[in-house]
């Protein structure tokens, strides 16, 4: 089938502003729209930038919005969207060039939440600490964030407010804050606590829409908040 | 390209986002009640036209409404003047019109609940 | 910052939010006029009757339901993110739960919207 | 920009990254890596990690060193082989202390499943040996790599591409070239330890499971060097790749039960591998496919064959395989609860590699010389712990045991020695090649080149290899490399330029392809990964041996090392 393309590009190195690129392109209905991508810049217009990698959702570099919302390219199949397709970058955060975004502050925001299990104490070489698999089951939907910034740049607050943590980063604080091993729960509930944490999240579920892993993230993002409130 | 900051500087926390929050909740639950049911008896059971002076008068001779109306007018303001600083926080980036917003917020809070106050207080029938 | 959300397709839970957040900042506006306009009733009738034109004036009918939707919509919906907040499987049902309070919102507003338009075309 | 550090680590997956952990707060380590570190391809690791936990049944090291040196088809190096399989036991615990998120049995234990090959007692049955976190053990591994990494302040350098070794006349390595993406900035990072962790190359094939950005670029600059990549050669085809796209479907799925069915619906591993069934080592069973779809047993007579996983329990799929189904949905619109899965063999990892002893360190010859400040590790290194084919989950055994031996090894290396100096402009080869490439106009397409060069290693250097074959893909990869030289990159910007990066990476494919296909050519065998129509037996007599290529300006030549055999001789490889 044939489909037009829409996308929008920026080369610092020339542009004052974005712009918008047309290409079209023959294309299989289950082609990716990452694959229209790739034979744009192959074999249109080798300029074109974006990030990819494993190309079946996992690793997370791909993520932009394709008609007007955040998904990964990888993931989504030509024939969802018809003959018609608009992909620009991702909201609120520093466009690099054409489809690449500045992912600096996104990652800057998780690492301020102590991503890493705290607990000092040494179960001793040879063994594991026990877990039973309901302790195991209760943070299990936020491991599997794969840090793409889906959610993140979906959310109305994060592309206005600066200070707020955003979405990504409290769903990796979850999965610690959760887990029956980790012992740094108060000091990330403290920083989820404050003006930039959990409170500036007004369930809009933006992210929850737009996370590639299915990730319930505005039901983590409350779930913390009731934490907070009641103190369990 | 390179980073080795850890992180962003932790925001030191009191509760008073949390506060804030279920305030929200709280007063916008009574609201639910207090709002609706004086929209219903200015607008369904009595209509715009019947509302003057004496109307407001009569409804003043009893302290249940006026307790009733003090305490919307109470919820009202802070409930709302509370959704105004989180806008002024979503959408004023720099610090200086911040302060400049949080200051209106404070004036208007002030202002409006000190003349509220008044009117419903102090009001005798003429 | 305008441009961000003419950017994102909005889904239903970032139209209903936004709406929120309309709302309620327009009711906050009525309510500082409502204070001015309850606080001359201490100046006496003449004037406040004088001033009650205002309200009387069949824009400005129009314009009182245009709030009463929205103290209607603000307190629907706001019960709707109460049980989400509260609740903690709300959030299976967030969309169910939106159309829920739509539905809420035209069982009051429907009656009030007519018995606010039948006493101004009585009164014309 | 000149930065210097104690050690630096090329590649942020598994392997890097267990070899950054091992430096906590000691010493200056920087890891470099052309992705941000959570992009790394570990993550697309799915089914498990195998360690002799004994968890759930008995289970001893020596089982699982048996079944990955008859796994890997005997030409497994034997020492490496028992380093792996009794410390991947201790690396477990020290992931699960980490903070891996297993899954967990009923008392709490760390809960393990069958996966191919891995057998109880030398062979006699499938044994539950593969440790998990449903079906995205690699996700956790690499989440959880990366997480240690921020604890103890690494110190990364995102989206930069490594495009040169620097090496001392006394042959030394004393750091590396990088090329900062974003920018188009070169850097100079001067060590006195490099360890090379930059994953594999699967991006020779046309149909893999291997991310984009695994073009084998480490392998080609060391290749350039003069260094030996070791058993290129074998290449593991994967038996369970969606059709068409490759992407993988786990061995766990066949681990949980599914069946691979041919055509007439039958199960035909009954006929090839008695024993294990399904999960027979990967190589057989994507050969048992190729010779049903040969047959004419494919589905309605093409080239691919079904995975059937409609027996299992829905809440064995749901909870057990839950990325897998989600994959099936999503790109072939299927519900593998009640559907078949059209199934191609896909390629997915390389045995060989740049060839280290079991500290990781870099080897140059068969006395195993090392090269002092090099080290490689995970699937860019060939230690040799996976012979000629490799076992489900022992890439991730790989990583993190091999990762960890690195790390440890530099730290001490790292005490030990000082910084050495570097020539005066260290980065001319990097420039002159950039700047080569960037001025160059010309019509040739570079993308073209990668498509034929994909498309020809699929079809003459893949499942089944002949020595017309790989003699007419010699020919076709002169050709390409000739076109290659003619290419220009179109892109002239220097921030984010992706144009230039493809380039680049296309030399390196080229020159992974010229030693995978020399390998293969020599190999007059067949073991393992590498199987030649016109020599279909093993011969352990000629070839029970390693192969070493080496780039000379006259093409490439081969060298041969020793296999190193303590406690299983060769035996006939059946199941």
């Amino acid at each position: 089938m044939e489909v037009q393309f829409r996308i929008e590009r920026f080369n610092p190195d020339q542009d004052t502003r974005p712009w918008f690129g047309e290409y079209t392109l023959e294309v299989e209905p289950t082609d990716r729209v990452l694959d229209a991508l790739n034979e744009i810049k192959w074999k249109q217009d080798g300029t074109l930038t974006f990030r990819r990698s494993c190309a079946h959702g996992v690793c997370g570099s791909d993520a932009m919005r394709i008609n007007g919302r955040n998904r990964l390219a990888c993931k989504e199949l030509i024939r969802d969207y018809g003959d018609k397709i608009t992909i620009e970058p991702m909201l609120g955060y520093r466009v690099i060039k054409d489809l690449v975004v500045d992912m600096e502050d996104f990652f800057d925001s998780y690492r301020t939440l102590q991503p890493y299990l705290v607990n000092d104490e040494n179960p001793g070489a040879g063994r594991e600490r026990l877990q039973s698999p309901e302790d195991r089951e209760v943070f299990d939907d936020t491991t599997k964030c794969i840090m793409c910034g889906a959610c993140t740049t979906a959310c109305p607050i994060t592309w206005t407010n600066k200070d707020f943590l955003g979405p990504a980063a409290i769903v990796n604080a979850h999965r610690f804050i959760y887990d029956s091993r980790d012992k740094g729960a108060n000091e990330r509930l403290e920083v989820l606590n404050s003006k930039s944490g959990v409170w500036r999240c007004r369930t809009i579920f933006n992210c929850t829409e737009a996370c590639p892993r299915g990730i319930e993230v505005t039901r983590a993002i409350e779930q913390v908040k009731r934490t907070l409130l009641t103190g369990e | 390209m390179s980073s080795n900051r850890v992180g962003r500087e932790k925001p030191v926390g009191s509760n008073f986002e949390l506060y804030s929050w279920y305030f929200f909740r709280i007063s916008g639950i009574m609201l639910v009640f207090l709002a609706v049911i004086h929209v219903m008896v200015m607008h369904v059971f009595n209509t715009a036209f019947d509302i003057d002076y004496d109307f407001v008068a009569a409804r003043w001779e009893s302290p249940f409404w006026r307790m009733f109306d003090w305490l919307l007018l109470i919820m009202a303001l802070t409930h709302g003047l509370n959704g105004a600083r989180i806008a002024v926080d979503d959408y004023v980036q720099s610090a200086g019109w911040r302060v400049v917003g949080y200051s209106a917020i404070l004036i208007a809070l002030l202002i409006f609940g000190v003349m509220g106050t008044l009117a419903i207080v102090t009001f005798e029938p003429q | 910052m305008v441009s961000s959300y003419r950017g994102y397709r909005a889904p239903q839970g970032m139209l209903s939010w936004a709406l929120h957040r309309l709302t309620g900042l327009g009711v906050l506006l009525f309510l500082f006029l409502h204070i001015i306009d309850i606080f001359l009733v201490g100046y006496g009738p003449e004037l406040f009757d004088e001033l009650l034109f205002i309200y009387h004036h069949p824009a400005f009918v129009v314009g009182q339901l245009a709030l009463i939707a929205s103290v209607y919509y603000h307190a629907a919906n706001g019960i709707r993110i109460i049980i989400v907040d509260f609740w903690s499987k709300g959030y299976k049902y967030e969309s169910q739960l939106f159309y829920g309070a739509m539905v809420v919102f035209f069982l009051f507003f429907i009656p009030t919207a007519f018995l606010m338009l039948n006493a101004l075309l009585n009164e014309l | 920009m000149y930065h210097r550090f104690d050690a630096i680590i090329v590649g942020a997956g598994g392997a890097g990254l267990m070899a950054a952990a091992q430096f906590a707060s000691e010493g200056d380590v920087a890891v470099v890596s052309k992705l941000y570190p959570t992009r790394s391809h570990t993550g697309a690791a799915q089914g498990g990690i195998s360690a002799a936990l004994g968890n759930l049944e008995e289970d001893h090291w020596i089982w699982h060193m048996f079944d990955t040196v008859k796994g890997g088809d005997y030409l497994v190096d034997q020492d490496a082989a028992e380093v792996l399989s009794r410390e991947a036991i201790d690396a477990v615990y020290e992931l699960e202390h980490m903070g891996l998120p297993f899954n967990r049995t009923p008392e709490g234990k760390i809960d393990q499943r069958r996966f191919g090959g891995h057998t109880r007692n030398y062979g006699e049955a499938a044994v539950r040996r593969a440790c998990y976190a449903a079906d995205r053990t690699g996700h956790m591994i690499l989440q959880t790599l990366y997480q240690q990494g921020i604890k103890n302040q690494v110190r990364y350098f995102n989206e930069v591409m490594m495009v040169d070794l620097l090496m001392t006349d006394d042959g030394v390595c004393n750091g590396i070239i990088g090329l900062d993406i974003q920018t188009g900035e070169i850097h100079i990072f001067h060590a006195k330890a490099v360890l090379i962790a930059t994953g594999g190359f699967g991006r020779v094939f046309k149909v893999t499971s291997n991310a984009l950005a695994l073009t084998g670029d480490a392998c080609s600059i060391l290749f350039r060097r003069g260094l030996p990549l070791e058993d290129m050669e074998f290449f593991q085809f994967h038996p369970t790749g969606i059709n068409k796209l490759g992407i993988l479907l786990s061995e766990a799925c066949r681990g949980e039960g599914g069946i691979i069915r041919n055509g007439k619906g039958e199960r035909f591993m009954e006929r090839y591998a008695p024993t294990l069934l399904d999960l027979a080592p990967r190589d057989m069973v994507s050969r048992s496919i190729h010779q049903e779809i040969r047959a004419g047993r494919g589905i309605d007579g093409q080239d691919y064959v079904h995975l059937d996983l409609t027996h299992l329990p829905p809440e064995v799929i749901d909870q057990k395989l839950p990325d897998i189904s989600d994959f099936v949905r999503t790109y072939m619109g299927l519900d593998p609860k009640t559907e078949l899965i059209p199934i191609q063999a896909t390629a997915h990892y390389a045995m060989g590699g740049i060839p280290t002893d079991v500290e990781g360190r870099v080897t140059i010859d068969q006395d195993n010389t090392v090269v002092p400040g090099l080290y490689a590790a995970g699937e860019v290194a060939c230690v040799s712990v996976h012979g000629a084919n490799r076992l489900g989950t022992n890439s991730l055994v790989d990583l993190v045991v091999f990762g960890r031996r690195a790390g440890k090894h530099m730290l001490d290396f790292m005490r030990q020695n000082e910084h050495q100096a570097l020539a005066p402009e260290p980065d001319y080869r990097a420039r002159a090649e950039i700047d080569g490439l960037m001025s160059t106009d010309s019509d040739e397409n570079g993308s073209i080149i990668r498509e034929e060069l994909q498309e020809n290693m699929m079809n003459d250097a893949g499942v089944f290899r002949t020595a017309e074959g790989l003699q007419r893909l010699q020919s076709k990869l002169s050709e390409l490399r000739d076109r290659y030289s003619r290419v220009g990159v179109r892109d002239k910007g220097k921030t984010f330029n992706m144009d230039l990066m493809e380039t680049l990476e296309l030399g390196y494919l080229l020159d992974v392809s010229d030693a995978v296909v020399a390998g293969a050519l020599a190999r007059e065998e067949s073991r393992g990964g590498h199987f030649r129509e016109d020599f279909p037996e093993r011969d352990d007599v000629n070839w029970l041996r390693h192969t070493l290529a080496y780039k000379t300006s006259g093409g490439i030549e081969m060298g041969s090392k020793p296999v190193v055999i303590t406690r299983f001789e060769p035996k006939e490889r059946t199941y």
